[in-house]
């Protein structure tokens, strides 16, 4: 117990729409241990995004109960929770350089000696890979992927235990992400961190993430150990997802048939959310939502039949 | 406009500078209503154009009776009002009741007072109509009405001026509603000259010739009185030839151009309107309460040099409050000339080697702020340091109002009669200044009760020079309304009080070529 | 946004220098001229320009030139301290309405649009018929009316700018609603506001004009150029200077203010600056 | 969408009930009363009266808001100080001039501003894009009184070509007629609302000219004239609705000014001889009306949006 | 079928020359599927912009485009005239954006039918229906009276191919059609291209920056980088033996799920940039002779050219 930086159990969240309430994550619940990389994958709209939010303390929940260390979440950020956003350019405030983006969380945190403020700054730049010289750059002066490094130095600054990267590489070309991806990787050995991990992009959580948890309709409909769920998905959901991930090698062509429309977020199907696209649904399927069914240890599914 | 065919005589029109906005003479506030009302109506009594004194109108004659205390009007024949109801003595004191109702909203009630019984009338009378009698109002017979006296008020037929209202029409209107009364924007039915074609708000009123005008039928058949709020567009306009008169206020430094103009004519009249520079002698601990220093600023001004120079000479300088239009002025008379030295030495005698006084204007009367200037600089030359402050009218009044100044220039008007109470009787309403000298208000007492003119003249030639003598205030000059008229339009005939004095007589002469 | 350097950079030049020079000349009025605005002259009333009256002299001899000059001061005057008042008011208005949202958010912007759907030049008389005109007046009821539009903009802005997820990062460093709003929102909000306020200027001079010419404006003898045009109104056949003057300057500041507001609106707006790169 | 016409409904009551109170707060702090204002006037002392206890002064200020209120709800505006008359038949007499006058200058400006707006747009950087350019901006510096002063001396007295004071030349009224005096005024007015309108409607179809699917109408195939009026004006038409509907108190303050230089019979003159003859029932109903036509058309204006945009329409 | 030959596209403020598409010359057979593949900014939508003739007027596009017989000049919008929407079919990145919100989506579509085949609107509609349903637009009545707000991300871009198939164009230009998708979207769209080409016997030029994507559908790969094609293949070629130090870290740089990340990508060094390769600055091979000389194009087999000095050298599964 002690050991998980945040725990989640049974969170709700969602939007304010007019009188109503949009809700984007509906009863899940999850945690992270210290040092370890979880990704949240799924469609868009599933909401991931929302997820990341409510863990970085950016969105209160509404139901449930949220621990950060052992306290639980007040619903507003703590340092020890960063998040890095997908669009790089609109998550740097324009008006500020380098420098002063970097050594933000420092000086609201009451760091007053210049110097050392510097001093960090430069330890922070050097640990994304960037040199000095951006110090004085804008954010407009850099590329997609500096700005992304940028970001990061931003909230490692604040050495916090855990980053939530939302779609950190979506944005930026297979090479730079590449680079990136790389050098996340490097950081969460170099200081320990502990990763929750956004995409919707199956091959990118590969690299970096040990577990995994496919959302689905604001719902965790698989979870496990990234190499399980990936060679032995316990969900047809998950199944089709990497049934869809187009493979870059021309000789294991798919034919691309039978994945159905995502339904209408607004008004969420019965039963188990995903049965009117799932080739394997049955009655139940329609009627009742399933629980988690354990696939092998730690490999969780919510699926009637999966286990 | 004026390229009318042969069959269709000409139209007139004639520039006004604001809309009118009533055309009931029982509520005529402003001087644009009053000047349309006249086409429409037609007065009991007008006065003589030269010498200001009561003339038949409506009244076809009057005879006085018991030591001016009572009138027996006899009203002119044959009148009609344009619905073909004769016009009776009972329209006439139908409408004197109206003024001395006790509802009326009007201002003429002044007027009515020196009746007998009307200011028991107007306290006791009970019920909304204008009904009932008044004691000194006597109608003898339809065309009779006599009129008792309260007292002698020798000025008391120019306050007849005024036209009746057909009480056929309006004996049934409260007199709490007689202002919103239709009648009010028809002046219908008429006994004028006129009738009313149209009226079209803030545009022009369109009135056409009463065929059964009483005097004759207006020979111009259409005048159109169109709402012209700037002069510089009037004068565009007449000179465009789309106009065909601009009434009383030519600007002085327009009647060169227009004087060049083959097409327009300039006529002016003199009128009972004058201009002055008043002091504030209210304040007690003033210089100004101190007659030397006033009399010292009154020996300032060349008048006849104002009138040549700023008037171009259409003026008359004035030295006291009687005008050339009254029968009692005298020409011969001054009191004060422009005399610096004296004016100097009078200063130096009040112990006031120099003084700071400050003199505000209203802003928008070019001729009076020259005035003021000429004055200032007059001034300075005997050691009076003036300041002018050019006021727009808010401003003007505000300070006017307070007491905020050392000396103003303004213009006001007199009455037809001589008589001075008004603005110089320490009891009047209308002395703002408040000038107060007994001997004067006796004379004037005297003089409203007095019966013939020559005596009335005389008392009042006392009354100004004393108030003269007395300095409370500079006068400057009357000046003349000067109106600009197409060439060809004739006998018109200016009046002081009245544009349209004789407008059934003006007519184009024929033209060679029609 | 962030300025877009080179668009718009002709516009801004030349605005600002004729706005500069303006100033110089209300400023140095008594240097330049040798002229009293308030000394009448009675025996050269309207006379047309020569060497000592360059713009000629009014209805009261007094010498146009200088009143002009004058004039600036108070036009210059009513146009800036009321955009001063414009922008702080519509500031602080649109910027509580778009952080705080909810409950203030549609009060405020109600009570915007209720001043909105006012004649502005309409309401401005009303006010100024109340209570007597007195410069200070008019500088604080035109720009007491022409605070919605900048609210309104500064709103929008201020909630764009919530939405960005450079404000959320900010939050999640524990920024303070302060140094999110003084930091990261109002800076970035700045180049929009620049403009706003860049064009509130010249309509506040416009309506200070239009007061002054319909006579409701500050009182003569003060010269303002509106009051000049009233005067001028009675004398367009004898006098074209009279006119012609107050009447250019009201013209060419209102112009080197829209031109500068063109030039900033150039160099802050994104989208056009991204048609001039693609264009250049 | 009827819920949201609705809900905007609602919106525009409460705007117009604060048009009231602000109104009403003005009336209340106008300092003493209008007899004292202006002696000249003569203005008559039971009018002022009436006016006063229109105003209900004896009672607490709330009680006095609901019964003016109410008065209004029934047609009562009062009566004017000077004219004695109910303003609300004053104003009548005048609006159809300040209508003519408003209503022609601002269709020819729109039109004119549409046009120009669309082929400056379409033609971006070209000889008529820069003409349009800087005819706006000149159009927005030049006040309205000076131009409207310049028309006169030229237009009228100079040349004698078009009449420069009024509506109609008395007795020789016709279409044609007041079709020349309307020349200037609502040129005057028009050059304005052009310089105005015509940078929103090139801005906006310079907006819409860079969005996808016009290049995908392109691509489609559709000339450039399909693409204008079939995708292009449309989506202008949002953004043009707007401008215009903000404008109208723009159009009003026009008005104001043209009426005065022009002697024009409408509202904007008679509120000006109001205005310094401080007939305060008539100023304030002036600028109530004005203020609620303003408020419905901004009305109409949203209504019609969800016409034009089925994405308002068609809200779930 | 097509043929683009010496194709440069500039900006008077892009790189050094001004060009930010240089000398990009190739063809494309009857029934071929060929796709472009290069990192963000390479200059792959504007070659695609430029063969349809939709480059923004300010650009400079100079260079020869065979379309059939026809030929395409760039800047003469009369030659595109007729074959835009009739022969030539295109499909954008954003569904979303490339619909105009204010009409529904089958009057959009329809738009083509009636001006190019002279149908009426209402033999439009049903036209538009039967392409609906062929595309599984469904249901195909109720969906053409839509406007674009009610439908999802994948069904725009299934209305976007409707309009770009109905008139069967021999020619279709995909530009990046899936990147704003989901995969399971991405998979469906990518699985109507296909058929499309096999039942209407259309080519399709498709560009990509996800490799996986140029994998499953193209029949040859043209590489961009930096404005030039530096490699072009037969798609197993390439995936196999990719010559390019450039097409080597991009294979290398995509995530699979089936093999560990490699990259090597090194920082662009600044003022390197010469006459010579577009690559160099960043290539780990790089020697003197890379900055100093443009390689030029080397023909390595029927299918296959490379613009590198070291590229036959080169050990391509390094
Ligand atoms: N600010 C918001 N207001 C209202 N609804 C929102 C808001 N943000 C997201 N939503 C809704 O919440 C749901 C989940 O959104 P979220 O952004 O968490 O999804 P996501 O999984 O991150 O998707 P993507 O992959 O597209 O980023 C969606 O249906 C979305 O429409
Ligand atoms: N309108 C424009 N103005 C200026 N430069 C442009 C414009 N459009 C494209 N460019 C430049 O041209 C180059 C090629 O652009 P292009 O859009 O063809 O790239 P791309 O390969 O399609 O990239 P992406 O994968 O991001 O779509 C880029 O460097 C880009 O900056
Ligand atoms: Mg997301
Ligand atoms: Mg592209």
């Amino acid at each position: 117990m002690s050991e998980y930086i945040i725990e989640g159990k049974n969170l709700f969240a969602g939007y304010p729409a007019g009188h109503k309430w949009v809700k984007a994550v509906e009863g899940v619940s999850l945690n992270v241990q210290s040092g370890e990389a979880v990704a949240l994958v799924g469609e868009s709209g599933s909401g991931k995004t929302t997820l990341g939010k409510v863990l970085a303390g950016l969105l209160p929940h509404r139901q449930g109960r949220l621990y950060i260390g052992q306290k639980p979440a007040t619903g507003r950020p703590v340092g020890e929770i960063q998040m890095v956003f997908q669009d790089s350019s609109a998550a740097l405030n324009p008006r500020l350089t380098v420098g002063k983006l970097v050594e933000e969380g420092l000086v609201i945190h009451g760091e007053r000696n210049k110097k050392e403020r510097l001093q960090a700054v430069m330890d922070a730049l050097t640990a994304v890979g960037l040199t000095a010289e951006y110090v004085n750059r804008f954010p407009h002066q850099m590329s997609g992927g500096e700005r992304q490094r940028v970001a990061l130095a931003r909230a490692l600054i604040m050495q916090p235990k855990m980053v939530v990267l939302d779609e950190p590489v979506s944005a930026l070309d297979v090479t730079t992400g590449a680079q990136l991806l790389q050098m996340i990787g490097d950081l969460q050995k170099k200081y320990g961190l502990a990763y929750v991990m956004i995409s919707h992009n199956l091959a990118v959580v590969r690299h970096v993430c040990s577990r995994v948890m496919v959302m689905y309709m604001g719902k965790i409909v698989e979870k496990g150990p990234v190499a399980d769920v990936f060679a032995k998905p316990g969900h047809y959901y998950t199944e089709m997802l990497l049934e869809a991930h187009p493979l870059p090698d021309p000789r294991l062509r798919k034919d691309f048939t039978g994945y159905g429309d995502p339904p209408d977020s607004v008004k969420p199907p019965s039963g188990c959310r995903f049965h009117p696209r799932c080739r394997a649904a049955v009655a139940k399927c329609k009627r009742i939502p399933p629980g988690f069914a354990e696939i092998s240890p730690g490999h969780l599914a919510a699926c009637h039949l999966a286990g | 406009v004026n390229s009318t065919p042969e069959a269709e005589p000409r139209d007139l029109h004639v520039a006004a500078l604001a809309n009118p906005i009533n055309l009931n003479p029982l509520f005529l506030r402003d001087a644009v209503s009053a000047e349309a009302a006249t086409l429409l109506h037609a007065p009991l009594v007008t006065t003589d154009p030269e010498t200001l004194e009561p003339k038949p109108r409506l009244f076809a004659s009057w005879e006085k009776k018991g030591d001016n205390l009572v009138y027996e009007f006899t009203l002119h024949e044959d009148v009609f009002w344009s619905d073909g109801t004769p016009l009776t003595a009972k329209d006439v004191a139908f409408t004197l009741r109206a003024i001395s109702h006790p509802d009326y909203t009007g201002w003429m009630f002044p007027l009515m007072q020196y009746i007998a019984g009307a200011e028991e009338y107007r306290q006791e009378h009970e019920g909304e109509y204008a009904d009932g009698e008044i004691e000194g109002i006597t109608v003898v017979d339809d065309l009779t009405l006599k009129i008792e006296l309260k007292q002698a008020h020798a000025p008391f037929l120019t306050y007849l001026t005024f036209a009746p209202l057909p009480s056929h029409v309006l004996a049934k209107t409260r007199v709490s509603e007689l202002e919103e009364h239709p009648y009010s924007r028809t002046a219908e039915p008429g006994v004028g000259p006129y009738l009313l074609e149209k009226w079209r708000q803030d545009e022009y009123l369109h009135v056409r010739a009463n065929p059964d005008y009483f005097l004759g039928e207006p020979q111009i058949k259409n005048i159109y009185y169109r709402v012209i709020t700037n002069p510089e567009a009037q004068l565009i306009e007449l000179l465009a030839g789309k106009l065909d008169m601009i009434p009383t206020a030519v600007k002085v430094e327009d009647i060169h151009t227009l004087a060049t103009d083959q097409e327009i004519r300039i006529q002016q009249n003199p009128r009972l309107v004058y201009d002055y520079i008043g002091m504030n002698i209210s304040d007690e601990d003033s210089v100004l309460s101190d007659k030397k220093v006033r009399t010292a600023l009154s020996m300032l001004l060349d008048k006849e040099g104002l009138v040549e120079n700023l008037l171009l000479g259409y003026g008359e300088p004035l030295h006291g409050p009687l005008l050339p239009l009254h029968f009692a002025y005298d020409e011969e008379f001054t009191v004060f000339e422009e005399n610096l030295p004296a004016a100097r030495n009078l200063l130096v005698e009040s112990g006031n080697g120099s003084l700071d006084l400050t003199l505000i204007v209203n802003a928008g009367n070019v001729v009076r702020e020259n005035a003021a200037l000429i004055f200032k600089e007059q001034a300075a030359k005997i050691g009076v340091d003036v300041t002018v402050k050019l006021l727009e009218w808010e401003a003007f009044l505000a300070a006017y109002r307070e007491g905020d100044y050392d000396l103003v220039a303004l213009g006001r008007g007199a009455d037809a009669d001589p008589d001075l109470t008004f603005h110089w009787h320490s009891e009047s309403a209308g002395n703002t200044l408040g000038y107060k000298n007994e001997k004067v208000d006796q004379l004037l007492e005297e003089g409203a009760a007095a019966v013939d003119k020559e005596s009335r003249s005389e008392i009042y030639r006392r009354a100004q020079q004393i108030i003269v003598e007395d300095a409370p205030i500079i006068w400057l000059y009357s000046r003349q309304a000067v109106h600009a008229v197409s060439k060809d339009l004739t006998s018109f005939t200016p009046h002081p009080e009245m544009l349209f004095y004789n407008v059934h007589e003006w007519h184009w002469p024929m033209r060679e070529d029609d | 946004m962030r300025p877009h350097k080179k668009s718009g950079i002709v516009e801004l030049v030349m605005g600002l220098t004729i706005v500069a020079l303006l100033c110089l000349l209300a400023v140095f009025a008594p240097v330049i001229t040798a002229h009293d605005p308030y000394v009448t002259d009675a025996d050269n009333w309207l006379r047309s320009p020569d060497e000592v009256h360059i713009f000629g002299t009014d209805r009261l001899g007094r010498d146009v030139f200088s009143r002009v000059l004058y004039g600036a001061r108070v036009s210059l005057a009513v146009g800036i301290l009321a955009t001063f008042l414009s922008v702080t008011v519509g500031t602080i208005l649109g910027g509580a309405a778009g952080y705080l949202g909810g409950i203030v958010d549609r009060l405020i912007m109600r009570f915007t649009d209720i001043v909105l759907v006012f004649p502005t030049l309409l309401l401005i008389l009303t006010l100024v018929a109340i209570f007597e005109p007195a410069l200070w007046l008019v500088i604080l009821v035109i720009g007491g009316t022409g605070w919605p539009g900048v609210a309104r903009l500064v709103r929008g802005e201020i909630m764009r700018l919530l939405e960005a997820d450079f404000t959320a990062s900010a939050r999640l460093l524990g920024a303070t609603h302060l140094r999110i709003l003084f930091v990261h929102l109002l800076p970035n909000a700045f180049g929009p506001i620049l403009v706003a306020a860049t064009l509130c200027v010249p309509a506040a001079i416009m309506t200070e004009a239009g007061l002054g010419y319909f006579g409701l404006g500050i009182q003569p003898p003060v010269p303002t150029w509106g009051n000049m045009m009233r005067d001028a109104q009675l004398y367009l056949r004898h006098a074209w200077w009279y006119a012609t003057f107050p009447g250019l300057f009201i013209f060419i500041t209102v112009f080197a203010f829209q031109l500068t507001g063109e030039g900033l609106r150039k160099r802050y707006n994104p989208r056009a600056a991204k048609r001039r790169d693609a264009r250049a | 969408m009827t819920l949201l016409v609705l809900r905007r409904l609602a919106q525009t009551v409460i705007v117009l009930l604060g048009v009231t109170v602000a109104t009403f707060f003005i009336m209340h702090s106008a300092p003493g009363h209008p007899l004292q204002a202006n002696p000249e006037l003569r203005l008559d002392p039971t009018a002022v009266e009436r006016w006063l206890e229109l105003r209900d002064l004896d009672q607490p200020l709330p009680a006095q808001y609901v019964s003016w209120v109410s008065r209004m709800l029934r047609g009562d505006f009062g009566n004017s100080l000077i004219y004695n008359r109910p303003v609300v038949e004053l104003i009548a007499e005048r609006l159809p001039a300040t209508l003519l006058l408003t209503v022609s200058s601002f269709l020819l400006a729109l039109a004119t501003a549409v046009v120009c707006g669309i082929y400056a747009a379409i033609r971006q950087g070209s000889l008529l894009d820069r003409l349009v350019g800087a005819v706006s901006l000149l159009g927005i510096s030049m006040p309205g009184f000076w131009l409207g002063m310049l028309f006169i001396m030229v237009f009228s007295y100079r040349l004698a070509w078009l009449p420069g004071v009024g509506m109609r030349t008395p007795g020789g009224e016709g279409f044609l007629d007041l079709v020349a005096h309307m020349i200037m005024p609502v040129t005057v007015l028009a050059v304005a609302g052009f310089a105005h309108y015509v940078r929103y409607v090139r801005g906006a179809v310079l907006e819409i000219l860079e969005q996808d699917f016009v290049r995908a109408a392109r691509a489609r195939g559709l000339t450039q004239k399909q693409i204008l009026f079939r995708h292009i004006l449309p989506n202008a038409a949002v953004p043009i609705v707007t401008v215009a509907a903000l404008s109208i108190p723009m159009l009003f303050t026009g008005a104001l000014v043209a009426e005065n230089v022009f002697s024009w019979p409408g509202l904007g003159r008679w509120i000006i001889t109001s205005t310094l003859a401080r007939d305060y029932p008539v100023i304030m109903t002036v600028n109530m009306y004005t203020a609620m036509l303003v408020a419905l058309a901004n009305f109409l204006a949203d209504v019609l949006y969800m016409v034009i945009d089925p994405r308002l329409r068609l809200n779930h | 079928m097509l043929k683009v030959e010496g194709l440069n596209i500039g900006f008077s403020s892009g790189n050094e020359d001004g060009r930010v598409v240089k000398n990009v010359t190739f063809s494309l057979q009857k029934q071929e599927v060929v796709g472009i593949v290069g990192e963000s900014g390479s200059g792959k939508s504007l070659t695609a912009m430029a063969i349809a003739g939709l480059l923004p007027p300010d650009v400079l596009a100079g260079g020869e485009i065979f379309f059939g017989r026809r030929r395409l000049r760039p800047g003469r919008e009369e030659d595109w005239q007729n074959v835009r929407g009739r022969e030539m079919g295109i499909v954008f990145q954003d569904p979303a954006s490339s619909l105009n919100p204010l009409l529904p989506v089958g009057s959009q579509v329809g738009e083509v039918l009636r001006i190019h085949i002279g149908l009426t609107e209402r033999e439009a509609e049903a036209e538009v229906i039967e392409v609906f349903k062929s595309l599984g637009i469904g249901p195909a009545k109720l969906r053409v009276r839509q406007y674009p707000h009610q439908l999802s991300g994948g069904m725009k871009q299934r209305v976007m191919l409707a309009a770009a198939i109905c008139c069967n164009p021999s020619l279709l230009i995909a530009d990046e059609p899936t990147t704003a998708l989901d995969v399971t979207v991405q998979a469906q769209i990518l699985g109507l291209l296909r058929r499309i080409v096999n039942q209407q016997q259309a080519s399709l030029l498709i560009i990509s920056h996800d490799l996986g994507v140029i994998a499953q559908l193209a029949d040859r790969v043209l590489v961009m980088c930096a404005g030039e094609i530096v490699e072009e293949a037969a798609v197993g070629e390439l995936f196999d033996h990719p010559l390019h130090p450039y097409t080597q870290t991009l294979l290398a740089s995509v995530p699979r799920l089936d093999r560990p990340l490699y990259t090597q990508r090194k920082p662009v060094m600044e003022g390197l940039w010469g006459q010579g390769c577009s690559y160099a600055s960043r290539c780990g091979r790089r020697q003197h002779k890379c900055l100093q000389e443009w390689p030029g194009r080397k023909k390595i087999s029927p299918t296959r050219a490379v613009c590198c000095h070291f590229a036959a050298e080169g050990d391509a599964n390094e």
